[in-house]
């Protein structure tokens, strides 16, 4: 599970690593989605444009994008900190779900008491924490019973959404309202919207749900980061991953590290629930996670666990979702269905079929500075 | 007749192999020997068929080999026992065994006629297996049986063999030497590769040696000495052996009483071992592998828990005393360094650049922190800084901290695990096969840093199942046997013969 | 004149359900019209105020969102919007752009229950939803209450498919719990579980009982297995708020539509024909009076969150 | 009809489903076995699964027969895997993002083209009764069913299933033979546990690996042309429904192995159609349980069996590692 993909085949500079390669992939990726809407019926180049600019096209387009890109940091960060310890935690769709339910039902209790920003205050730790919380059976479980990590996590996730439901219906239901939704938060709590922080600037922005989340969200890439690389916590989960037996040999403690990194995913996790409960709905949904877990997974391998790349991917990812919206929005036989499957697509090539092209390119490359290397000589000579 | 002709094999920039011929008259033993990394494996790896080579050709009984085709090569009767085994844990010895030789699809027969052709391998060199126990479970000189009954299985005519004794007992090393000599009596060819002079000079009837990459010297063995070897690989002269002031003990520093250890299966693997270790001395713990000395280093390391017995490490200047059970993190603050027998699983974290391995366990030391203490904060530069200086001290090849860990050949990672350990001046050095697979250049800076610690005060406790080594580094030594202490003895009391007596002994009360 | 927009919900507009009939209403408005309409199927919550936003964007009008899970969004959008008509579909939004309509689902269930308890030997009947959220519970309720009616001993078996996002569209699933019901003497069952109920007919298909079909009448899918269908109306009320804003008599406020608005029914044709018998029917048709008038009370689980009746 | 011939019908009808459920759940999970013995991570279970009750309804749908049908079935899911493979086994991509890769396609190809097809949203028509697999044993079954207490439990628990049922508890021994007893067996556990040895034994670790995981592919083919053309009579977009992650759980659960691999399908099955039985009834001293407790029970019990008796789960030590011959 580590990202030693890129140490595949012969060394290549990194801008070509990091820049040509990928942006060939996506070009691939692109035309065998565009071969796909051809085939039935549309044309790829309109979907295409549509695509692009729906994502990027507009400050409005930006806000979505960058709204659904939050989610998937988050998520994309909460996988790679546990897959840096070693850990595969599929878990982070619960670990979200309860992570937005906790930050709500403490946002319910002391919003008509407290003022928004004190709410907001309470209610982002404890956002983490229940996401920490969700993690952390699993973690014991792990730690100290060797049950493995897939299954309980995966275990968890459907216990989740049995407790969501069961609380949104049951307890947090409002009579009357037949949506399955709590009630809204007093109005001024939540988190400050990017249009007006915008404003405050002077810069004239359209609503979006992206709010301050988003900032937090890179907070946490930089923490990570930080923690990861250069902190002796960060070299003790690493070792634990990479090592077990070093890190016993180390005197490092297990199931004290396995508890660090499953809680400290799904505490990232938990961030999930306040972009979206905190930031955008401002009460609880059903299903306000929306897959982002699981999408996570995909995220964190793709940007190779690495805190820039996860927020390079959870870009990829958020456009997808909101330039795929826009297809649908606008071409109406584009069903979004198909937007699903140009994604598909995209991890398969971007992702999967990373390294496909690497051997050709490198060809390409020796090529070339063969032939500079020649030329160069022969310039000299003349 | 075997020979391969100016072989080129690059790694990505390390030129393993430049323009290497050898030619192996058939039914010889013919060893190869040079330092870490000057491209042994990778040259018998080529001939095995594991790497491509670049440039060159490979020629068995006038026949080209296809290369970079382990199944031709096999097919021309070569066999290998690589220097890390190549056995899957979880199989059966006789599934590794038959793996790659199975007869048919269905198993059954084919493992029935292996269990008859092992049996009878056996019987014949007398390696004996038990053919149904699980690899994972056996002691490494097993496994070099399991190794090599799989080459003779598939009628390998050339046996290759890349420190084999890297991690036998002088017992098993011997047996290993005399069934070559049977082999070559049956008519098989041997390409040995050994970092011990003696065992080529004992069983080979020439010897190649190797120095980066390229062959420098091909000699008789008849005419050759051990001294002349060693120049060559080394390109300098090398002395090994005792040497300086006789040792000084201090204050005892560490003493264990009664220490007793029982395995899941509740078999004792240690009973009633007294021990005291005092400054300035390195006391060396010998003996048959297996008889209880892994256990007892992992015991006073703080890898094992503690069962029965008590250990005490005595308070020392500003450093407080201890009480076991401690765990390695504790001890490490407490001044006790661990060099672990096995340092691929443990030493070193592989995926690791060296800078980073050079960190394992000290993490907290105060030289490489950064910032407020509560945020440990690593600081990269004088991580790098360090590492480069623990490079230096012991040469370690290339001194390069940004390589990644597993990159650097197993004498140059035991270096610089040692390096590691040494750095912060330990009172109490713990340390186990500290020259296992590692060339004789390297086994002298070793030793002459081992020594050094000592007479710079430090108490050195060295597990090995060398006795030159033992004989070579010891102050006292001490005998185990069945997991007892059946001899303690001071080095100049001590010989051979005593210590094999005190090794044979034992009986153990369960 | 500008287009109608409708904003199907998670479902899609192929749920064979309520937005499938929203979809054959928008359908029917193009047909007669002769005009055309905007429409898009949420895929996750965000999206809903983004899809009300970009059709106002648009100057689609009126816009119309399918599932009362629309309602805070096209709340939101329709205070932006003034100048636009809305509505939302089995949801109240209180605002004067806005027209609001619900159905009385608990009396369709009611009558269906009526139907499964006269068509059931066993004098058990099932009832499957898809998750158990008021909504549903408002279905269950009224399909209680209507079996009792029909049969005082009658006996009703519930069981809910799931708590995540597939239990609509889980038929494998609706299948076994079909079976489970069958294997305890039930024989007609009653399944309010978007596409899980196709497993749930096809499971009655297969061992020779009866089903009966929700939202959209369903009876075609398996004639002589499908007792009837609770249709709700949904294609009348969003085919007629389309009209109604392109004749200019539109007009905010709530609709509720029940048996007496013929919001909703059974479902009556050639394919049960031969299932409900002319004794039944009578009943149905006696007990649907009832309602009407206000003699038989049916009770609105979602008014009280309980099931009293 | 006598208390305990009552409780024969329900004990047969809980064994009946367990088995039912099982089903998919035995065959993906031994896909998995095959895969992730040789060293690939499947994480894709779900999306082939899908895929291939996707192509069996299709085919169905369109009048072929039901081995017709049920080969489509297999070569969709032979063909999702091979996407797997080139991933994989050619490219040395990321093993768990080809997975995921192959599960969101499978989910978006099927519904788009489903709707291309038929119009219908996703959903596929009705496969007729001639071209599903039917209950084998019916006339058996109505004839002991009501012997007393034995009749319920032959003719529910064991005589009223399909081909496929049989079929699939079938290949449980067959591919632990396949594993355990062959050559190819041998090999192919041997490349997930170390690669670099088979290499040198000069076999050739992809071509284990394609042939593991190809098979793993026609396995779930089995398993979706279960749930379409045995279970249903047509496709529902999304209609796995997880299904290839719990068996994901039950092959984790089964420390990799193919015989214990189906006690735990058979225990999540078991959990679950209890779990639905369960579900309405009044359970004595506690009255009316939540149904989203009695829902939750199945994986609340997973988690504290793994936690109370199962020992640490030990994966082949090669998974998830992609193998170069340069090191
Ligand atoms: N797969 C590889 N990739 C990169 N470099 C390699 C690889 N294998 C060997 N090398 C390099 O080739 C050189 C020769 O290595 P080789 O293993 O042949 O040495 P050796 O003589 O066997 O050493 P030792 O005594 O430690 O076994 C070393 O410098 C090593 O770093
Ligand atoms: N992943 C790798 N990348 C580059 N080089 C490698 C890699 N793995 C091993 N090597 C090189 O291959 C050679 C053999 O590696 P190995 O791990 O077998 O060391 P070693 O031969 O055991 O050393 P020693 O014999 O001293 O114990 C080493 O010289 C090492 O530099
Ligand atoms: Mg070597
Ligand atoms: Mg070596």
């Amino acid at each position: 599970m580590s990202g030693s993909t890129a140490a595949a085949g012969a060394p290549l500079p990194r801008w070509i690593d990091f820049g040509v390669l990928p942006l060939l992939n996506a070009l691939l990726a692109l035309a065998v989605a565009g071969a796909l809407v051809a085939l039935l019926g549309h044309s790829p180049a309109q979907a295409m444009r549509l695509l692009v600019e729906g994502a990027f096209g507009s400050g409005l387009a930006w806000g979505y994008t960058l709204h659904y890109a939050t989610n998937f940091i988050f998520t994309g960060l909460a996988v790679a900190l546990a897959a840096h310890a070693g850990l595969f935690n599929i878990g982070a769709e619960g670990q979200a779900s309860v992570g937005g339910l906790l930050a709500c039902v403490v946002a319910l209790a002391l919003d008509r008491w407290l003022p928004g920003w004190a709410v907001l205050l309470l209610a982002m730790p404890a956002a983490a924490l229940g996401g920490a919380a969700w993690a952390a059976v699993p973690a014991w479980l792990q730690a100290r019973r060797g049950s493995h990590i897939v299954i309980t996590t995966i275990m968890f996730n459907f216990l989740a959404s049995a407790l969501l439901v069961w609380l949104l219906v049951n307890v947090l239901a409002v009579p009357g309202n037949p949506s399955v939704e709590s009630r809204a938060l007093a109005e001024g709590v939540g988190l400050p919207k990017a249009q007006a922080l915008l404003a405050a600037l002077g810069v004239n922005a359209p609503a979006t749900p992206l709010n301050a989340a988003l900032g937090l969200a890179l907070l946490c890439a930089a923490g990570l980061w930080v923690l990861l690389w250069h902190t002796r916590l960060g070299h003790a989960l690493r070792t634990l991953g990479h090592a077990p037996g070093a890190a016993h040999y180390a005197g490092l403690s297990s199931v004290r590290l396995t508890l660090i990194a499953l809680m400290g995913s799904g505490a990232l996790a938990g961030g999930v629930g306040i972009n979206e409960v905190l930031g955008v709905h401002h009460r609880l949904l059903l299903d306000f996670v929306a897959g982002a877990g699981f999408t996570g997974i995909a995220v964190a391998l793709m940007g190779r666990n690495h805190p820039a790349g996860i927020v390079l991917a959870a870009l990829l990812f958020g456009a997808l979702v909101q330039g795929g919206s826009e297809l649908a929005f606008e071409i109406p036989t584009f069903s979004r269905d198909m937007v699903t499957a140009v994604q598909g697509l995209v991890v398969l090539f971007c992702g999967a079929l990373a390294l496909m092209l690497r051997p050709l390119v490198a060809r390409l490359w020796a090529l070339w500075t063969l032939r500079a290397r020649r030329v160069a000589p022969a310039g000299e000579g003349a | 007749m075997i020979a391969l002709r100016g072989i080129h094999k690059r790694f990505g920039s390390v030129h393993a192999s430049r323009g290497v011929t050898l030619e192996v008259a058939p039914g010889s033993i013919h060893g190869l020997i040079g330092e870490n990394g000057a491209g042994k494996s990778t040259l018998m790896g080529i001939l095995y068929g594991l790497h491509p080579p670049d440039e060159g050709t490979i020629e068995v009984d006038g026949h080209a080999l296809k290369p970079g085709s382990a199944r031709d090569a096999i097919a021309a009767g070569i066999g290998m026992v690589h220097q890390h085994f190549m056995l899957v844990d979880r199989f059966t010895v006789l599934e590794n065994i038959v793996l790659g030789a199975e007869q048919g699809f269905v198993l059954a027969p084919s493992l029935a006629a292996a269990r008859r052709e092992v049996l009878r391998l056996a019987a014949e060199f007398g390696l004996e297996v038990d053919p149904d126990a699980v690899a994972g479970e056996l002691p490494v000189g097993v496994l070099q049986r399991v190794e090599i009954l799989k080459a003779l299985y598939r009628g390998a005519r050339v046996l290759i063999l890349d420190e084999p004794t890297g991690v036998l007992t002088p017992q098993e090393a011997d047996q290993l030497m005399r069934m070559l000599r049977q082999l070559k009596r049956r008519g098989t060819t041997v390409l040995l590769i050994t970092h011990k002079l003696r065992e080529v000079l004992a069983v080979t009837d020439r010897v190649t040696v190797m120095r980066a990459g390229e062959v420098v010297a091909t000699r008789e063995t008849a005419a050759t000495t051990e001294a002349e070897l060693a120049e060559l690989m080394v390109g300098r002269k090398v002395r090994l052996g005792r040497e300086g002031p006789p040792a000084q003990p201090g204050a005892v520093v560490l003493s264990a009483r009664g220490l007793g250890w029982r395995d899941a299966q509740g078999v004792a693997r240690l009973s009633g071992i007294d021990l005291d270790l005092r400054q300035g001395e390195i006391v060396g713990v010998a003996g048959v592998s297996g008889n209880g000395q892994s256990e007892l280093l992992e015991l006073l390391a703080g890898l094992r828990p503690l069962q029965s017995g008590e250990i005490r490490l005595a308070a020392d200047g500003e450093r407080p005393a201890g009480v076991w059970p401690l765990d390695p993190h504790r001890l490490r603050q407490l001044g006790v360094a661990h060099v672990p027998e096995d340092r691929h699983r443990l030493g070193l974290v592989l995926d690791f650049e060296a800078w980073e391995s050079a960190a394992l366990g000290y993490t907290d030391d105060a030289a490489i922190a950064r910032g407020p203490a509560v945020l440990g904060l690593l600081d990269h530069r004088a991580m790098r800084a360090q590492c480069a200086g623990m490079m230096a001290d012991f040469d370690v090849r290339p001194p390069d901290p940004a390589w990644r860990s597993a990159k650097f050949s197993g004498g140059n990672q035991q270096k610089l695990v040692i390096a590691r350990e040494l750095r912060r001046a330990p009172r109490l050095l713990l340390i186990g096969q500290p020259t296992r697979g590692v060339d004789i250049g390297a086994i002298e800076t070793i030793h002459r840093a081992l020594r050094r610690l000592r007479d710079a005060g430090c108490a050195v406790l060295l597990v090995s199942t060398e006795l030159d080594e033992i004989l070579a580094l010891a102050d006292r030594i001490v005998v185990m046997s069945q997991g007892r202490i059946t001899g303690e003895m001071a080095r100049d009391a001590a010989d051979e013969v005593t210590i094999g007596r005190c090794m044979g002994q034992g009986g153990i009360a369960a | 004149q500008a287009q109608p927009a409708v904003v199907y919900d998670a479902g899609g507009k192929f749920d064979k359900s309520f937005n499938e009939a929203a979809y054959n209403g928008m359908e029917r408005f193009r047909k007669e019209t002769g005009g055309s309409y905007l429409e898009f199927e949420i895929a996750n919550d965000t999206q809903r105020e983004q899809a009300f936003r970009r059709m106002a964007q648009k100057g689609a009008n009126p816009i119309i969102g399918i599932g009362f899970t629309q309602a805070s969004a096209l709340e939101k959008v329709a205070k932006e919007f003034p100048q636009l008509k809305f509505a939302i579909v089995d949801m109240v939004v209180n605002l004067p752009n806005v027209q609001s309509v619900v159905f009385k689902e608990q009396e369709g269930s009611f009558l269906a229950g009526m139907a499964a308890a006269m068509a059931s030997r066993s004098g058990k009947v099932g009832f499957i939803g898809g998750m158990d959220v008021p909504l549903i519970r408002r279905f269950q309720c009224g399909y209680e209450q209507g079996a009792k009616h029909a049969n005082p001993k009658a006996e009703t078996l519930s069981n809910m498919t799931g708590t995540t996002p597939a239990a609509w569209s889980d038929p494998t699933r609706g299948g076994e719990l079909a079976r489970n019901q069958f294997s305890r003497g039930v024989d007609v069952i009653f399944a309010a579980a978007g596409g899980t109920g196709v497993g749930v007919y096809q499971a009655a298909k297969d061992q020779g009982r009866l089903a009966i079909g929700v939202d959209s009448n369903q009876n075609h899918l398996h004639p002589g297995t499908m007792l009837t269908s609770m249709v709700k109306r949904v294609d009348v009320a969003v085919f007629n708020i389309a009209r109604s804003v392109k004749d200019n008599r539109w007009q905010s406020g709530v609709q509720v539509l029940g048996l007496k608005e013929n919001g909703v029914a059974l479902a009556m044709d050639e394919h049960n024909a031969k299932l409900v018998t002319p004794e039944m029917k009578k009943k149905l048709d006696a007990a649907q009076a009832d309602i009407v008038a206000g003699r038989i009370k049916v009770a609105d689980y979602m008014a009280d969150n309980a099931c009293r009746y | 009809m006598s208390e305990l011939q009552e409780l024969a019908t329900v004990v047969a009808s809980v064994l009946g489903a367990t088995l039912r459920i099982s089903v998919p759940l035995v065959l993906c999970a031994l896909a998995g076995v095959l895969s992730e013995r040789a060293g690939v991570i499947d994480i894709g279970l779900e999306g082939k699964l899908l895929a291939a009750a996707f192509a069996a309804a299709v085919a169905g749908a369109f009048g072929w027969p039901a081995g017709a049908a049920l080969l489509a079935a297999v070569a969709a899911g032979m063909a999702l895997s091979a996407v797997h493979g080139l991933a994989c086994i050619r490219f040395r991509g990321d093993q768990i993002v080809s997975g995921v890769a192959i599960n969101i396609l499978a989910l978006g190809l099927t519904a788009v083209i489903g709707l291309h097809l038929f119009q219908r949203g996703g959903r596929t028509p009705d496969v007729p009764p001639e071209g599903r697999f039917g209950v084998l044993f019916d006339e058996a079954a109505r004839a002991v069913q009501d012997w007393p207490l034995i009749g319920p439990l032959l003719a529910e628990a064991l005589l009223r299933h399909t081909l496929l049922t049989w079929l699939a508890f079938a290949l449980v021994p067959a591919v632990w033979w396949l594993l355990y007893r062959t050559r190819f067996g041998l090999r192919l556990r041997a490349v997930g546990e170390n690669p670099a040895m088979v290499d040198a034994a000069g076999i050739s670790v992809a071509g284990l690996r394609w042939r593991a995981v190809l098979l793993a592919g026609v396995l779930c083919g089995i398993g979706g042309a279960f749930l379409t053309l045995a279970q249903n009579a047509s496709f529902t977009p999304g209609m796995s429904a997880g299904r290839g992650f719990m068996a994901l759980a039950a092959m984790v659960f089964g420390h990799w192995h193919p015989v214990r691999a189906l006690w735990a399908c058979l225990l999540f099955g078991l959990l679950d159609a209890v779990a639905i039985r369960l579900q309405g009834t009044v359970l004595p001293g506690l009255g009316a349980v939540p149904v989203e407790l009695i829902q939750a029970l199945p994986y609340l019990f997973t988690v504290v069996l793994l936690a109370g008796f199962f020992g640490r789960a030990q994966a082949p030590a090669a998974l998830g590692q992609s193998f170069t011959k340069e090191r």
